[in-house]
């Protein structure tokens, strides 16, 4: 015992010398300036891995390849980040933000990454930003939604290349509205964390600004991953709503649809999934026509065409067997930011310094998978983009999914301006948008 | 002085020492598993009595919110304050709900602490005044007032916790060594001769109760300063689950044994998760698988040089 | 009135569902007092065959009538494998040790099979549809209901009544409440003990995976569905009083019908209606509804 | 003599069960009192009720003249009532050393220090000498839970006297012992306990031990106390023989000779 117990400390000891030892060659690592080494982070394993993670990892593949071989259509057919190939490696996301902060300083400390872009839970990116800060490291994030990143603090090393959940609500209260102009009633159903809490808040409250006396039937919050919505869909059958609205994305949407289509929901009420398009192409006929679909921005169907987009959904198609969902288009759009922002630094002078790459990257304008992303807010680190909905529509000729009725809502709609809270200004009856 | 307390001395100074050349996220990697040590250290406690309770995140995590609200409410910013708070705040809760608790035993008893910690897990979820399930931001912690800045930023918080866990170690190893620590291993192999000795089982397990949440508040409250964020992840029932694993990987040995399993585990899982992450659950459950079969008394037996006489 | 009838509804197919599911968990602690952590892996591997399973019965273009076939074969299948493997394999190796490591070790089982499953069937969502949306709809009080969903009840009432039939007219099942009664006086009756625990931990398992193959057509299955299932299982197994079958029919109905309750009343609490319910149990009767207290003789 | 134990029309039913019927016993300082009675008479009832592990529907127990009656273990433990147990009930994972330290730690003052250490240098010269009165110090290492049956007995009784009580009650102390042994533990037991100067209750089958060391005996018979007395006079009781003994004096008389 006793001698064990001293054991163990010679052991501590030698742990400390250890890390000594290898810390003498980590800065090492972190001089090297070509090739540009980035950190990619997102879920590989858990729920979210399938919708998300996965996806977006085959995006990163894809685009990093396509960039250090020069392949992509202009503007981007210049080779890698000012010069410098791409040297990437992924990280997974799963688990409690302690471990996700840990890795993140792993990869910043001791593997020493020139960037680290990634992120899809929101509880990540807010975790994340001050440490970001704190070591001073460039950093983008690429799907987290949650808008109080940048309105409840600013950071000079942190960016986000899409926009933020608010557009989402707005955009399909906005929609609900234009298509349904009849409407009386309304219900939601949201998972029960801050994704779902913030989605439904955020339509609420602008439906309520842009038609006041609505009324809203009910509001579930189910568990996240309950997977059983058996109740919650008796409930919003009595509740007989004009409208549902729900963030519900991955296994969770699919098993209410799945419960909910043979039940009638969808042809009693019009249901907004703000997320859907994640789901279209796996569910093809039994996704019931109708029901409108979101994709989180210019994404997926939503997407314009034009020589980046077309390339990347063939490219994508033929490389993994699946076309491109909206996390694939964020993660490249993220990737293409950071290669606007190296290159315009470039153009300087070559291998910049990352506050001149951060510099480039402040209010950028650049092209990006499907439409134009404009870092406008948060001091030149936040992007907007327009937002689009439509209706979904089966094409039994073709077994095709397809939408229909699309609207575009320009980013200047359905964002605020700078230096406005979402939330003031969904109260405030969005004063300023400019939608046409 | 025994064994363990020269080691403890020998381990602490040179971790508190080597710190000031180590690398910040070793720093920081220490921090955190030297606080969740502190957690699974009160869990060693209950385990020795014969309770395992599925529900410690309760306390964790109590300790962690505690850190966000006294920075909150009250613009509570000294590091040494905050955990101090954590901890007296989780043990104050443990003492109301130990009057209800000690009255359980094993599977009652880990499951009642279950519900408890998933129904405060419920509250904090839906809660949007501490903001639901992310938006809890921690401040950077001060030290006797100053400012964190350069080597006190960096190191402050792991000598706080360096400090936190001698006392824990030290504490509990002479409890452990007091008659009532004796009671430990005592009610679980025969509660009503303890009673027929005329001593409180009840009192006895509400005691160690107390002792285990305080040290998981504190665990709680330092690695919400570390990370600077909290959320109800903290007290979700596989929070416990992973503590209660961390606690039969250390084994009851010594005071000391909590933090070798912690370190081990967090090693464990860090390189599961970076180089295998499709398989790191399994890795991990064979581990554990193993570790029963072949380790019963827990990594620490292997330094145990002398068998103890009555083998549990 | 409206509401009562739906909570009612809602309610009694969730509780037929919690009951498919604890049952198991139920059986093999009242025989061998394990608490089976693993039942949550035999959950999902139930699933994931019988989603697997449905999807090529469908692809081959076959009947809808056989896949409820196909989905009790699948849960045998499996279950009957790994109830096998494990008990054989594993569990009668750690009987004699401390029943709380016996959760841990079945604790490092369901983090395997977990694995196991995303192993073999990947991280994308199957879909099974077809058994449910085959049988169609029935109108209760004007709301449309899966008969799908319906057809639980009747399917926990046979599981139940299969098991109590089995419990007290079988031999087998007499010797089991034997050895659930008494363990140390069948041991000495020359009751084979073993060779009922690897029976017992088999229809366990069985059971733990039709809760998963029945659950299959009703959801997306993803990874991960075992965790959420085990808790709400033990949940009511605890309620229940651990071990007792009838306890678990009657804690299935009260966890069942107070979260359907919770989500027509009171969608706020829908979270955590369950340990709510759990702890008021187990305030008001520590040993849960249908246990009983031992009183050690001395 | 004063009364040490006094119970008065104590009652207990299990369901339909009676298990004590309306008795009534006083205990003197220093007496040494045996039990007799067939399986299920209530003598372990008794035992258990005056002990506090059973309470009574009805009756009192009185202790040193305070009513004891409604009093958990601990509680009458520490007026001064200890008990052995049928099935010894000791630390299996502690050394019988450490058992006894256990039990000694306790015993000083109810409420324990929480930092002195209980491995002390007095302590352990206290469970010395408690073992070694007790004529099991040749097992101080070993572990309790693998003590052979009449070290545990001796164990289990040790434990209990650690507190001095004035009243010791002692459930079939000879149990589960071979007929050779049996004297010899009961010679150390009383021996111990004499040191000790307290009552001693005892539960015993065996007539020979009862007609050895009782100075009083109370026979049971279904839950009441049908005899009591001198042993001699109880065992010769007609009704006693009928219920409890089952065996003819003669033979009696036969088996008890040397």
């Amino acid at each position: 015992m006793q001698r064990g117990a001293e054991m163990i400390a010679w052991a501590g000891a030698g742990l400390v010398l250890a890390a000594v030892t290898t810390m003498a060659a980590a800065p090492a690592a972190a001089q090297t300036a070509s090739p540009v080494q980035i950190g990619l982070v997102t879920f590989l394993s858990g729920p979210a891995a399938g919708p998300f993670g996965v996806p977006a990892r085959n995006a990163a593949e894809l685009v990093i390849d396509a960039i250090n071989k020069g392949e992509l259509p202009a503007p981007y057919d210049n080779k890698g980040l000012a010069g410098a190939p791409i040297d990437s490696f992924f990280v997974d996301e799963a688990g409690p933000v302690t471990k996700v902060v840990q890795d993140f300083r792993d990869m910043v400390e001791r593997r020493g990454v020139a960037a680290v872009v990634g992120y899809v839970s929101s509880g990540s990116c807010l975790g994340i930003a001050p440490v970001a800060e704190e070591l001073k490291k460039l950093t983008v994030f690429f799907d987290c939604g949650t808008p109080r990143i940048f309105e409840d603090a600013s950071y000079h090393y942190v960016f986000r290349a899409s926009s933020t959940a608010t557009i989402d609500s707005i955009g399909a209260a906005r929609y609900v509205l234009k298509e349904f102009p009849g409407i009386k009633s309304y219900a939601g159903l949201n998972q029960n964390y801050a994704w779902g809490q913030d989605s439904w808040g955020d339509f609420d409250a602008t439906m309520q600004a842009l038609k006041p006396g609505l009324e809203v039937k009910t509001k579930q919050f189910p568990k996240l991953f309950a997977g059983q919505y058996s109740a919650e869909i008796s409930e919003l059958l009595a509740a007989r709503a004009d409208v549902i609205h729900s963030s519900f994305y991955d296994g969770d949407l699919e098993s209410f649809i799945l419960q909910a289509a043979p039940r009638g929901l969808m042809e009693q009420s019009k249901l907004v999934l703000t997320t859907g398009e994640t789901i279209m192409y796996r569910f093809g006929a039994k996704l019931p026509d109708g029901v409108v679909l979101g994709a989180r921005g210019p994404y997926g169907p939503f997407a314009h065409p034009g020589p980046l987009a077309d390339w990347f959904r063939k490219a994508f198609t033929d490389r993994y067997k699946t076309p491109p969902t909206y996390p694939s288009y964020q993660m490249a759009n993220a990737l293409l930011g950071l290669k606007s922002a190296y290159d315009k630094a470039g153009k300087a002078k070559p291998s910049p310094t990352q506050d001149e790459v951060i510099a480039a990257f402040e209010h950028l304008k650049f092209q990006g998978v499907g439409s134009e992303i404009n870092m406008a807010l948060g001091k030149g680190h936040q992007a907007i983009t327009e937002i689009a909905y439509g209706k979904y529509k089966f094409d039994e000729k073709t077994g095709e999914p397809t939408l229909t009725d699309i609207v575009y809502y320009p980013a200047s709609c359905v964002n605020p301006p700078e230096g406005v809270k979402s939330s003031d200004w969904i109260k405030s009856g969005m004063t300023g948008a400019k939608c046409e | 002085m025994d064994g363990t307390l020269r080691a403890l001395a020998v381990a602490v100074i040179a971790l508190a020492i080597g710190s000031l050349w180590t690398p910040d996220w070793i720093v920081f990697l220490a921090t955190i598993i030297i606080a969740k040590g502190l957690v699974v250290l009160g869990l060693m406690v209950l385990w020795r009595t014969g309770l395992v309770s599925f529900g410690q995140a309760l306390y964790y995590g109590i300790g962690a919110y505690a850190v966000g609200m006294a920075q909150l409410a009250f613009g509570l910013r000294d590091a040494f304050l905050l955990v101090a708070f954590g901890t007296v705040l989780a043990a104050a809760i443990a003492v109301l709900l130990g009057f209800l608790l000690a009255r359980y035993r094993d599977i009652f008893f880990a499951m009642l602490s279950l519900a408890f910690s998933m129904i405060l897990y419920g509250t904090l979820v839906k809660s949007a005044t501490l903001c639901s399930t992310d938006c809890f931001a921690v401040l950077p912690p001060r030290f006797a007032g100053m400012a964190a800045g350069g080597t006190l930023a960096k190191n402050g918080l792991f000598w706080l916790t360096l400090a936190a866990a001698t006392i824990a170690v030290y504490g509990v190893h002479r409890y452990l060594a007091s008659p009532l620590g004796a009671l430990t291993t005592a009610i679980r192999d025969n509660e009503i001769r303890v009673e027929y000795l005329g001593y409180s089982v009840e009192r006895a397990i509400h005691i160690k109760y107390v002792i285990a949440a305080a040290l998981a508040g504190a665990g709680g409250a330092i690695v919400a300063l570390a990370v600077g964020h909290i959320d109800p992840d903290s007290t979700y029932w596989t929070t416990s689950g992973e503590f209660v694993f961390v606690t039969i990987l250390s084994g009851a040995g010594s005071a000391l044994a909590p933090f070798v399993g912690s370190a081990i585990f967090e090693a464990l899982r860090a390189y599961a998760t970076a180089y295998a992450p499709y398989s790191w659950q399994m890795i991990l459950g064979v581990f554990l698988l193993l570790l029963i079969l072949f380790l019963p008394q827990g990594v620490w037996s292997l330094f145990q040089r002398r068998v103890r006489r009555a083998a549990p | 009135m409206l509401t009562a009838v739906t909570i009612l509804v809602d309610g009694l197919v969730y509780s037929s569902w919690l009951f498919i599911v604890a049952v198991g968990l139920t059986l093999i602690f009242g025989v061998m007092k394990i608490l089976n952590v693993a039942h949550g892996g035999f959950y999902s591997m139930g699933a994931y065959t019988a989603a697997w399973a449905i999807g090529l019965y469908f692809n081959a273009g076959w009947p809808p009538a056989g896949s409820y076939l196909l989905i009790a074969a699948a849960a045998g299948i499996a279950g009957t494998l790994l109830g096998l493997a494990l008990e054989r394999g594993l569990l009668r190796y750690v009987y004699h040790r401390d029943p709380i490591i016996i959760v841990l070790i079945t604790y490092a089982v369901f983090l395997i099979l977990e694995n196991l499953v995303l192993q073999i069937w990947g991280v994308d969502a199957y879909l099974a549809y077809q058994p449910d949306t085959a049988l169609g709809t029935t109108r209760i009080a004007g709301l449309r209901f899966s008969n799908y969903e319906l057809l639980l009840i009747p399917l926990a009432a046979a599981i139940g009544g299969g098991l109590w039939w089995g419990l007290n007219r079988t031999r087998t099942g007499k010797i089991l409440r034997a050895v659930i009664h008494d363990r140390e006086m069948s041991l000495a009756c020359g009751i084979d003990v073993s060779r009922l625990y690897t029976v017992t931990f088999v229809i366990g398992a069985v059971l733990g995976a039709l809760g998963g193959a029945v659950t299959a057509p009703m959801i997306s299955v993803t990874p991960g569905i075992g965790v959420e299932v085990i808790v709400i299982a033990f949940a009511v197994v605890v309620v229940s009083g651990l071990g007792s079958i009838p306890g678990t029919i009657v804690g299935a109905l009260i966890v069942g019908l107070s979260r359907a309750a919770a989500v027509h009343l009171w969608p706020e609490v829908e979270l955590f209606v369950i340990y709510a319910v759990m702890s008021a149990v187990l305030i008001v009767r520590p040993q849960g509804l249908f246990g009983r207290a031992p009183l050690r003789r001395i | 003599m004063t009364a040490l134990l006094a119970v008065h029309h104590l009652n207990k039913a299990f369901g339909s069960v009676v298990a004590a019927k309306d008795i009534t016993v006083t205990v003197g300082d220093g007496e040494v009192v045996g039990m007799i009675g067939a399986n299920g008479a209530g003598k372990t009832t008794f035992v258990n009720m005056v002990t506090g592990y059973l309470k009574p529907n009805s009756g009192t127990i009185e202790f040193l003249g305070r009513d004891v009656t409604q009093l958990p273990p601990r509680a009458i433990v520490a007026a001064g009532i200890a008990r052995s147990f049928q099935i010894p009930q000791i630390f299996g994972s502690a050394s019988v050393a450490d058992n006894l330290l256990i039990a000694l730690g306790i015993a000083e003052g109810g409420r324990l220090p929480l930092w002195r250490a209980l491995r002390s240098r007095e302590r352990l010269a206290t469970v010395e000498r408690v073992l070694d009165h007790f004529g099991i110090l040749a097992y101080r290492d070993q572990a309790a839970g693998l003590l052979p049956q009449g070290v545990r007995k001796l164990l289990d009784i040790a434990m209990a006297t650690l507190r001095a009580p004035r009243l010791l009650l002692l459930d079939e102390p000879t149990s589960g012992i071979s007929v050779e042994e049996k004297f010899a533990i009961m010679d150390t037991i009383m021996g111990a306990l004499r040191a000790a100067r307290c009552a001693v209750m005892f539960v015993e089958h065996d007539m020979d031990i009862i007609g050895r060391y009782a100075s009083r005996v109370l026979a049971f018979a279904e839950g009441t106390i049908i005899a009591e007395g001198a042993p001699a006079a109880v065992i010769a009781d007609p009704k006693v023989q009928r219920y409890v003994t089952g065996v003819p004096e003669a033979m009696r008389r036969a088996a008890a000779a040397p």
